[in-house]
């Protein structure tokens, strides 16, 4: 048994080293920001991570101190105080301390929370986003192209996404650029999200909604503001606009691969509640032209 | 233990009835929970009516008016029933307690004429959020008073087998808090549904 | 009643030990049920006060949803304090704290409901 | 071959792709056999009387607490073998160890059964088996509503499970967010399973609610004031005023799902503007006060076992007393945490995260309270003061993470992540099945009369605590990689492979923890270790100073209670002879006699409920005319006390010594 125990022990101290080590790996998407949302979140996540911490060190160094002095072992000579159950100081002190740390990580939160809620331009790109049963419709409406399942944005410039969905409730969420959103049917809710440097960050819808949710993601490529552009026009150029009939398939039931479109009908992103309605299982928007 | 059974109302002069009035009294509190959960469904609901009929086409006035004067004589006359048991009138409470049931019968009858009416104006439930959140609410309260009535009159048929027992002072009392409590609920249906929806 | 004596020396009876405060209970007792007389025009009174406010506009709307409101409030209260003789209890009236914490709980359900329902989000 | 890809390799042998369909054939064949076997066991020994009267018409809530305990255990297994099947299929990235579809049936019941008929069973065997004990009562408030809870619970947990086999699973997660949860996206009758079970159980869970309310606030013995009352009972008193205002709201969110899906209403529904959030919103004004009615019994079991094995008085009683109560009032106020980031505005986001890290005080001063009662103690190392210190150090780690998890735009990247899922387990796991195992280990000397092998308790403990944080400490780095909860499986290069292993190798270590609890307890029944004293743990509540286990009636004489830890002062102030009675003083016990309303009301409950899944609505009609019918057989059948005569008292005092002579 105590060979097994050690090499337990042993199996748990790989783990704890290889967890630390792996901390520092790019694939910690949410440590590494591409920006400013992600940033600012991650900002938050560092400073309470280190307040709790403290607590969770101060209350782990106590336990184990008071374990190991008041055992009931034979020869004990710490002191036995059985009746000791109010000490003003210690209670005050209890309750102060929880006081502190909440106030130092409530301030900012209170702060970021209403920061973010403001696109910092006024003149953000805007992307329409509709989520569909396990795919992700991005469309542009001022540069009239659609695409599905991954989009192109220009570095340091926010994109306004105004999300909904023409289907279950799912979330959007790119851990590399910031904070998730719900996209629900009836509602049109908006998110702002930036990239400060060039890459292609993986989005993913995080709220379960059928059997292929786990493969319902994207692709976030944020490229130079030159890029993008030279990018729409290559769209508008090469690809055949969204039929009708091509909007009826991506209402399907599916997993589909990426695609672009130079164009979409009118009504595809409702922007009114009104306008969803469900025959059977496909939802069809009620004003055909 | 220096009160003496003398100060106490009939309803507690037993211990273990006394406890099964408080047990009542916790349970209509949940029920507050249910009701007040429903009138948020119904207020967040209240102005999402689709294509279906806005609270202000779909109300009538008149019928629900009659309704709540009707519901608020019964919890009168129900108070009197109570009233009599205390007085040790048997016969009063019996007769008081269906005169009671009787106009929550016709309460809840007018109201499924009014339902009934709705439905085949084509207004059923499934046409609107709103249209669903309206009749589950009237229509909870509504199947609450229908459980009052075959409790009353299962009540009405135990004091006349039985008499003023014990055990029977405490069902009326507690088939009093229900019914009061069902006016209650249904006045706030009344200013909250229909009072505001008219406005 | 048979176990009047045993239930007096019955296992339970914490609940008897009369508290003091608002749990204390009030017990009236009348010879003519004019307090139910009372309520009953009370509670017509103020029904058909709630509804003549609707049907004639005598108030702005805005004010006159609050109005109607407080009404029911104070109808609530008559029911509960006439009809359902709240304060009745054998011992302390336990179930008035329990009652004030589900009239809290349900204000709260309904209020934060419509506040969070109001989908207040300011981007754009 | 390194070790991991050796044993991932193995796994992928022992379990090929799709055995979907022998599973289910081989789970509906076992349950056959068991239950065929149980029958002929009761028929062949002749113990079906038996069973009938002394356990399934039973009304005493110390058999209605091993009932509930029973179950509670055996949901644990259920939910336990979900867990690892879960487990098993995220081992390595597309492993198929099962199909998309089941994974989400099986992540939907783990859920399912853990909270509602794993956690919340345990929480009330607790309650009945000691509440009434320690408050010095002779049963509960309503003890033929205590034995209705108990099998509407036990019918509505049977509902759920036979869904699997007859008409399909519930797969929309254990919260079933509409609309996913509507007809239009889950035809078939798993959804309807999942309501009506809730529904079902919900129903006793409310009933549970009300009775241990009034029990705690009316039963007390004579000097038991509020402030002398033992720390779980008062738990109990407050974690049912949470049960009686979290239930309705969840009544209302699956009642009104379950009109959409059966009746054509439009609540939640895509078309006719209906308002999905609203159920999220609805189910959240129940499903935080949940939580918080999980931990709250366990917080009061600590309190009970920290004094006893520490030898000491507990520290800041009024500290604890008061932080509950703050607890469970801010409780209500916190529930838009589940969902910040549905777009309600920063000032509601605000609101409802600030009133959440409010919640971190009241619990930092309890976990301080609990060392500070340590503090100058002698603390002695037996199975429920192990599973309390090893719930301290892991329940601040999950408190702490809620703090974090708690600061708005922190969540926007927590949320539906496995950082969250590390997190609710990490308090669920770590707060509330540490603390109801720890209270099971204490009390069970008490319902049963003889004590578990400490031992092999010891090793159940180890694996299962280890196991524990070898699963869900990797969650947390998951989170962070990216990962969300409920993938079916997932595709490699995303770094989330290695860790993924750890966590599966460590539910494998709480499955064995299991598996060695079971074979504790069973072999412990077979090599009894009679517990003569009724306190084994030198013990300090009233439970303690009757006989292991106590008689149908409890107390003989109803003690008069003059401090908080009664039967600890009258052990120091050498009292104890207070609880004997003399011969001469002997009075006939009133107890309730047996009834089989209860369970022919939950019968009828559960064949309603059977015809509300089918649309069969005949049968559901039948149903709830046998509800009415049971109730009113209820209110008119003439309920007398069964008496139990003085003899008969003396008689069974005498035998156990407890009689002056």
């Amino acid at each position: 048994m105590a060979s097994g125990r050690q090499r337990l022990m042993k199996g748990l101290g790989l783990a704890v080293v290889g967890l630390s080590i792996a901390g520092c790996g790019s694939d910690y998407v949410v440590l590494h920001p591409a920006g400013p949302v992600a940033q600012s979140e991650l900002h938050l996540i560092v400073l309470s991570t280190v307040i709790v911490g403290v607590v969770i060190l101060l209350v782990w160094v106590l336990w184990a101190y008071v374990l190991l002095r008041f055992r009931d072992i034979p020869g004990n000579q710490a002191p036995y105080l059985p009746n000791w159950r109010h000490h003003r100081v210690l209670e005050i002190l209890v309750f102060a301390l929880p006081v502190v740390a909440l106030i130092a990580i409530g301030i900012p939160t209170v702060r970021k929370t209403y920061a973010l809620d403001h696109v910092p331009s006024h003149h953000p790109l805007v992307i329409d986003v509709t989520s569909l049963d396990y795919k992700w419709v991005f469309e542009y409406p001022r540069q009239h192209i659609a695409t599905v399942n991954y989009f192109y944005m220009p570095v340091g410039r926010p994109v306004l996404f105004q999300l909904t969905a023409n289907s279950p409730l799912t979330a959007f969420w790119v851990p590399n650029l910031g904070g998730m959103e719900y996209a629900m049917p009836n509602r049109v809710l908006p998110l702002w999200l930036e990239a400060t440097r060039h890459g292609v960050f993986l989005g993913r819808n995080s709220n379960f909604n059928g059997i292929d949710f786990w493969r319902m993601t994207f692709e976030a490529h944020a490229v130079s503001e030159l890029d993008f552009h030279a990018w729409v026009h290559r769209i508008q150029v090469t690809k055949p606009p969204m039929t009708h009939r091509d909007w009826r398939r991506l209402l399907h039931r599916s997993v589909t691969a990426p695609a672009a479109f130079s164009g979409y009908p009118a009504n595809t992103f409702p922007e009114r509640a009104t306008q969803f309605t469900v025959k059977g299982l496909h939802y069809i928007p009620t004003r055909e032209p | 233990m220096s009160t003496t059974t003398a100060d106490r109302p009939p309803e507690f002069q037993d211990m273990h009835e006394s406890i099964r009035i408080m047990g009542f009294w916790i349970f209509l509190s949940t029920d507050v929970g249910l009701f007040s959960s429903l009138f948020a469904v119904y207020a967040v609901f209240r102005s999402r009516v689709a294509l279906g009929p806005t609270p202000h086409q779909l109300f009538a006035m008149g019928p629900v008016l009659t309704e709540t004067l009707i519901l608020l004589t019964s919890s009168f006359t129900c108070s009197l029933s109570l009233y009599s048991a205390r007085m040790n009138r048997l016969r009063g409470a019996v007769a008081w307690l269906i005169v009671t049931l009787l106009l929550g019968a016709s309460f809840v009858t007018l109201e499924i004429r009014e339902f009934v009416a709705d439905v085949t104006a084509g207004h059923g439930w499934s046409h609107s959020a709103f249209l669903s959140g309206f009749f589950t609410l009237v229509g909870t309260h509504g199947s609450h008073v229908t459980i009052g009535i075959v409790w009353a009159v299962m009540l009405a048929l135990q004091l006349a087998m039985k008499g003023l027992t014990v055990t029977n002072r405490r069902k009326l009392y507690t088939f009093a808090l229900y019914w009061h409590f069902l006016d209650i609920v249904w006045i706030f249906l009344f200013s909250v549904v229909y009072l505001s929806g008219m406005a | 009643m048979d176990g009047e004596e045993q239930i007096d020396t019955a296992p339970t009876g914490h609940g008897d030990e009369v508290e003091v405060g608002f749990l204390a209970p009030r017990i009236h007792a009348a010879p003519f049920p004019g307090m139910q007389i009372t309520g009953y025009v009370l509670s017509m009174a103020l029904t058909l006060a709630a509804f003549g406010l609707v049907a004639y506009h005598w108030l702005p709307l805005s004010s006159l949803v609050t109005v109607i409101l407080v009404l029911a409030f104070i109808q609530a209260a008559l029911q509960l304090g006439i009809f359902m003789h709240l304060r009745e209890a054998r011992g302390t009236a336990w179930h008035l704290p329990v009652l004030a914490l589900a009239l809290f709980v349900g204000l709260g359900i309904v209020g934060f409901s419509i506040w969070i329902m109001l989908f207040k989000s300011g981007v754009s | 071959m390194s070790m991991r890809e050796w044993i991932t390799h193995l796994i992928k042998l022992l379990f090929p792709p799709q055995v979907l369909l022998p599973d289910i054939v081989g789970i509906d064949i076992g349950l056959t056999v068991g239950a065929i076997a149980i029958m002929v066991y009761l028929t062949v020994r002749h113990r079906w009387g038996w069973l009938w009267r002394e356990w399934l018409t039973t009304v005493d809530h110390k058999k209605i607490g091993i009932m509930y305990l029973i179950a509670a255990l055996v949901m644990l297994f259920r939910g336990g073998v979900d867990a690892l099947m879960i487990r098993t299929q995220l081992i390595g990235p597309r492993a198929h160890f099962m199909g998309a579809q089941q994974y989400d049936e099986v992540f939907t019941t783990h859920g399912t059964v853990m909270i509602f008929f794993m956690a919340m069973p345990m929480v009330f065997a607790l309650f009945n088996a000691a509440v009434p004990l320690m408050i010095g009562a002779r049963d509960v408030a309503f003890p033929r509503l205590n034995a209705i809870s108990f099998w509407i619970f036990a019918f509505g947990a049977i509902l759920l499970n036979i869904s699997f086999s007859i008409g399909g699973s519930p797969s929309a997660g254990w919260m079933s967010y509409p609309p996913y949860s509507e007809l239009a996206y889950n035809p078939g009758v798993g959804e309807n399973y999942f309501l009506l079970s809730l529904q079902v159980a919900g129903i006793g869970t409310i009933a549970t609610g009300i009775n241990f309310l009034v029990t705690v606030l009316r039963m007390r013995a004579p000097g038991m004031s509020l402030s002398k009352m033992p720390i779980f009972a008062w738990s109990a008193l407050i974690t049912s005023s949470l049960v009686l205002f979290a239930f309705p709201p969840l009544t209302v969110a699956l009642g009104l799902t379950m009109l959409d899906r059966l009746f054509g209403a439009s609540f939640f529904t895509v078309a006719h503007q209906g308002m999905p959030m609203m159920y999220v919103n609805l189910f959240w004004i129940f499903g935080h006060p949940e939580v918080y009615i999980l931990i709250m019994p366990a917080f009061g079991i600590f309190s009970e076992v920290v004094p006893v094995f520490s030898r000491k008085a507990l520290f800041g009683y009024e500290a604890m007393v008061g932080s509950l109560l703050a607890i469970s009032f801010l409780s209500y106020g916190v529930w838009v945490h589940h969902f910040f980031e549905m777009g309600a505005g920063p000032g509601v986001n605000v609101f409802f995260g600030l009133s959440t890290m409010l919640i971190a005080i009241p619990t930092g001063v309890k976990m301080f309270n609990w060392l500070f009662t340590m503090w100058g103690g002698r603390i002695r190392l037996t199975v429920p003061m192990l599973w309390q210190l090893a719930f301290i150090p892991t329940f601040v780690v999950g408190g702490a993470t809620g703090v974090m998890l708690a600061a708005v735009p922190a969540d926007y990247q927590y949320h539906n992540s496995y950082f969250m899922i590390a997190h609710f387990h990490n308090v669920i796991v770590g707060g509330t099945v540490f603390g109801v195992l720890s209270g099971m280990y204490y009390w069970w000397p008490k319902m049963f009369g003889w004590k578990l092998n400490q031992r092999q308790a010891t090793w159940a403990f180890a694996f299962f605590v280890a196991g524990f944080w070898v699963t869900f400490m990797p969650q947390y780095f998951l989170g962070l990689e990216g990962m969300t909860r409920r993938m079916a499986t997932y595709p490699a290069g995303l770094g989330w492979t290695s860790l993924n292993w750890w966590s599966t190798m460590g539910s494998y270590l709480m499955a064995v923890g299991f598996l060695i609890m079971v074979y504790n307890i069973i072999w412990s029944r077979l090599h009894p270790d009679w517990d003569t004293t009724g306190d084994p743990w030198d013990g300090r509540t009233l439970e303690w100073s009757l006989p292991s286990p106590a008689p149908e009636y409890n107390f003989a004489r109803i003690p008069h209670v003059r401090s908080r830890d009664e039967w600890w002062a009258m052990k120091r102030e050498g009292r104890t002879d207070d609880v004997k009675i003399s011969a001469d003083s002997v009075q006939p016990i009133h107890v309730p006699r047996n009834s089989a309303m209860p369970i022919m009301l939950a019968a009828a409950f559960f064949v309603g409920s059977i015809g509300m899944v089918f649309s069969w609505f005949w049968m559901a009609i039948l149903g709830g005319l046998g509800v009415v019918a049971a109730l009113a057989y209820g209110s008119f059948a003439d309920y007398s006390e069964l008496t139990i005569d003085a003899a008969h008292v003396l008689k069974t005092e005498a035998a156990m010594g407890r009689v002056d002579s």
